[in-house]
């Protein structure tokens, strides 16, 4: 069985009581010793890892060795995320109110400029450019409550 | 000694203040606004008065409200916390005329430090070294002109500021404009006050602080340093104590400004007294005193072996100290990491959401300040502090190993921490050698995260593996009918 | 240092040892019996190796089996905890053979201690004072002429002793008979060794021990003392630093007298020197020396700011002391309850049972050392200690407040505690003066549960109207697919 | 509605959103402010206090202001338990073995008395006459193994 993790794919096999995982090339043996309520006691290739793990829609929280990671499960068909470096449309990291628009549409920006000012938990918080490009859209204006991901400016390139 | 104490916060701070009332022997008053309603600090209070809607101004800032539930659960006293109405000269007052004790220092004293720029021109005339800059500036060109006089890098700050905001570091003049401009926007927003001051900027200074306690017969105390230049977006994220940085002799020298500063706006309660240390030089400078509990009082704690909450209680009403500056020294180490729900590879975004699971290290000489649990909300309206991992051992070398260990056994899904960050801060060269200025997390410390490793991903498969749905919610402490973990019943041994 | 340490003990202190590894960067691993196959300390260790059948003589005692799982493990040292083998000299002898570290005192340390005849009589020569008494006899003749000798009460003791077993209490001739022949007869089941000794028994004294630590280099210090005199079936039940009853000059002379009992056995590692002290005339005698670590070092720990474990085993990997006895002194005060699966309402008969809820107090100066969880078993196999529960604070009474205040947060539902019992000691009098003898549990506090209150009634039958069905098990952390709560959903705010 | 614990009773009657509770002629306003698994906040006549509850057959373990206590909840008709003081049976208080009997069958014995010793985690526990009388049965034998609450001695009035 296939299971794909954001950029990462993993092969699960059961093999009697264990499984075999493969992925990127490699192969180990895995072994649930032990599984609670968001917990699991694993030996990979006979080594004790504990991790911990939550699942929130198609995200995945994993802890492992005081590390966390979280992962979103694709579901066959890959959609888009509202990823930070690439995305043409830049979203709201966080709820808030819009405190100054700093541009105008069809303005040409570079990358790190300042385009709208958003207020959320008494901080300011600066959306920038995430490269050199054309305002295609502003989607808000100042004084306005925005939802988490909501979608703020559009970009387009130069 | 008071019989009700009414605890005008919420969150950690609420908690660790009603731990010491219980433990002396005094009934605790919790409020909360909307948001809160199911909150650790509701549920730990004897009683519960609810104020307003979760916007900290209908709520936590509003002076009226707090006053009438104290009035209306007849406490006698009131205490503040950190943030919020602590360093609100109207509210200590406002306090005061209701006939209850304000659990604090006087109105006066917190006026006097409340303003950067007035209680700077009082140290300079206590003979307390400050750092070059110039107050009571208005225009743009007035700005401009002092800040080409002091020299590029400078600091601007709100005169009414705290907690890094309303404070801008401006490396040159065409930045300056549009940095004053915002600092005073944010200044406006947080305190009501859009005063700004403009200083040299130290980039490679330590921010140390001193902790003060004064009673109300004159008896000053300083408990020794706290090291906390370890900062993002000017607030601190690691203390630590005793400071790398001081040797003994230095130490002495600004335990005693400290005290002469408190001495000279007639302090009573815990107070703080914050340097910047200029580690070339070891010239030291007064930045501001926080008339209020520190967030970080718990390693002071730690290493000098006093309850700082208990006393701020005893100096409020009335007790006359059993001890002076000899009696304190400073033993072991402590460190404390605090834990932000935020994103520190996306520009430390506070980050809001449910809590799937939280699991908090334990074991000796490990102490969490929290008051979060699983389950529990964290929302936009508050600062994103979900607890303070505090730890102590007998060297610098042993308390940097245990919090590393402890870090690494704190779970928290549902919202992105710091604490793989701070687990990369800890396991850094600078870090251990203690040499870190208040900018390096910004300008050395050049931190991503790594991607997932092989056991990462085999662990999010194995929950698929054994759950034929995906669950909307999978939680620790929340009894689940379909428990995915039902089907692995065959390998529980 | 040590790469890998096998831990050969369970429940709390096989988590605290682990504890210590992991901040010091060592791998452990945990040895379990079948009974505790998913106990935490399993759990928690890197690498885990099942002994054997529950029975301890099949586990936990099971020398060969031990040091076979540390050479399959390729662990390079061996931590005995208390109890099982930690005092056992061929387990010592036989680790050694095995080319591994025993994290402890040499075998001929343990021998010449593990004898409390053999020890006495050393004591003597070494001018350590010693309770009057008789050792080596052998025939119910001889007893009863000593005893006559030494006169009423008197105690009898196995010579293999420890932990209370075989040993009695003789009020009168009449019942010296029966006492012997069940001291025998325990001791020889617990320690496969029948000889007893006989001495004077003093009913008002206070136990009273002093804790060393020497290094393989000859140095060793003591880190003052803790006194136990709360005792129920001659076990420790409740331990504080200081002592109430020590003033600084005997303070000295007792530590003093405690490292000479440990020099007079060329003794490294953690022990601790036992003394009875007279309350009376304030004369103190050597009872015996633990050649281990005690359950109780937590208190010394808060007091004095070290890390016995980690100093534990640092002194097994050959280092050398960085201090001497000038730089130890303590600080505050500490208390330690043992939390036990027992009922004291019913002669403190061990409870066993599945563990229902079970909340551990948190919170600053509180520290809980424990091996359980919700949903572990107490079983009838081992001591029923489920949780020590030590707490600091500046001074005896802020602490015995913090404790009762501690004690009243701890929630153990599935087995009887005797949480409500040490909260009725902690209350009294007695206890708050310090004035509390070895016998006083059984002689002067007569303590009986009280019926449950209105409260108590109401919040029981609350269950029971918010749930259709009585459940058969109702677990804070087990997924319950019926819940009773959820019908109670129209209640949540 | 009527439920009774032990000794006492308890009247529990829906009002509005609260209850109204009787017990011992004493009557209380009770409202529930929060429940989760194991634990409620009520008020109790506008009193805040917090209780932790336990369910394992008909016990109930409550604990409130740390105190604990086990109730057993009597379903209509009384059930002798194995009380400590009034059974004229003697029942192993926990498993272990029997390491000596003392008496014999028939034997008048005085209150105190050790009737016999039975070994349990390592201790000996003495199984002791509650009152003065006789031994009407001896149930178990030395080395025997016991399971808890397995009867021991049976005893009857002189």
């Amino acid at each position: 069985m296939k299971i794909a993790f954001d950029q990462s794919t993993i092969d699960l096999t059961p093999n009697g009581r264990n499984y075999k995982a493969v992925s990127d090339g490699k192969t180990v043996d895995v072994e649930v010793i032990r599984a609670e309520n968001g917990k699991l006691d694993l030996l990979i290739d006979g080594k004790h890892i504990t991790a911990y793990i939550s699942s929130d829609g198609a995200k995945r929280w994993v802890t492992v060795n005081g590390q966390t990671f979280v992962l979103t499960k694709s579901s066959g068909t890959k959609r888009s995320g509202a990823g930070h470096d690439y995305a043409s449309e830049l979203a709201a990291p966080m709820p808030g109110q819009i405190r100054s628009v700093n541009v105008s549409e069809g303005e040409a920006v570079s990358k790190g400029q300042t385009l709208l000012v958003l207020e959320a938990m008494k901080m300011e918080i600066r959306i920038q450019a995430p490269r050199d490009g054309n305002v295609k859209e502003l989607m808000v204006k100042v004084g306005q409550t925005v939802e988490r991901e909501q979608i703020l400016v559009k970009m387009e390139e130069q | 000694m008071f019989s009700k104490i009414l605890i005008a916060n919420r969150g950690e701070i609420a908690i660790r203040i009603m731990r010491a009332c219980k433990e002396m022997g005094i009934q605790t008053v919790a409020v909360y606004s909307e948001a809160d309603k199911n909150s650790l600090h509701v549920q730990f209070a004897d009683e519960a008065i609810l104020l307003g809607a979760s916007e900290p101004k209908e709520s936590y800032l509003s002076i009226d409200k707090i006053i009438h539930a104290a009035k209306q659960t007849n406490a006698d006293a009131i205490h503040p916390g950190y943030g919020f109405l602590s360093e609100n000269a109207s509210f200590a007052a406002a306090v005061a005329s209701a006939k209850l004790t304000f659990i604090g220092p006087s109105a006066d004293s917190i006026r006097a430090m409340g303003d950067k720029a007035e209680s700077k021109i009082s140290m300079k005339k206590a003979g307390v070294p400050t750092v070059p800059g110039f107050e009571g500036l208005e225009s743009a060109t007035d700005f401009k002109k002092a800040a080409k006089e002091i020299g590029y890098p400078v600091l601007v700050k709100a005169a009414a500021g705290g907690g890094g905001k309303g404070m801008r570091v401006v490396e040159k003049e065409s930045e300056l404009g549009e940095a004053i401009e915002s600092a005073r926007r944010e200044a406006l927003n947080a305190f009501g006050d859009d005063r700004l001051l403009i200083e040299k900027y130290l980039p490679n200074a330590h921010h140390i602080e001193f902790q003060v306690l004064g009673d109300q017969h004159g008896n000053l105390v300083h408990l020794f340093e706290r090291e906390c230049s370890v900062q993002r977006r000017h607030q601190k994220i690691i203390e630590e104590t005793p400071s790398p940085l001081l040797a003994p002799k230095l130490r002495k020298q600004m335990g005693e400004a400290a005290v002469a500063s408190a001495k000279a706006v007639g302090y009573f309660n815990a107070g703080t007294v914050e340097f910047i240390v200029d580690p070339d030089t070891l010239k030291y400078y007064f930045l501001e005193m926080n008339t209020r509990l520190q967030v970080e009082h718990p390693i002071t704690e730690l290493v000098v072996g006093s309850d700082l909450v208990q006393w701020q209680i005893r100096i409020a009403a009335g007790e006359k100290f059993p001890f002076a500056q000899k009696d304190f020294s400073q033993r072991g180490h402590a460190i404390e990491c605090r834990i932000y729900a935020e994103d520190p590879a996306n520009g430390f975004l506070p980050s809001t959401g449910k809590l799937l699971q939280y699991i908090e290290p334990r074991g000796p000489n490990i102490r969490v300040d929290s008051g979060f649990t699983a389950g529990s909300e964290v929302t936009h309206f508050y600062d994103p502090l979900l607890a303070k991992l505090i730890v102590y051992g007998e060297s610098r070398e042993v308390t940097v190993q245990r919090m590393q260990a402890a870090l690494s056994e704190f779970v928290v899904h549902g919202v992105t921490t710091n604490i793989d960050f701070l687990q990369a801060v800890l396991r850094h060269e600078d870090f251990k050698r203690g040499d870190v200025s208040t900018r390096w997390v910004e300008t050395k410390f050049n931190w991503k995260p790594g991607g997932p490793s092989f056991q990462i991903l085999i662990a999010a498969a194995m929950a698929d593996m054994a759950t034929p749905r995906a669950p909307t919610r999978l939680n620790a402490n929340e009894a689940d009918p379909y428990s995915p973990w039902k089907t692995l019943s065959g390998f529980r041994n």
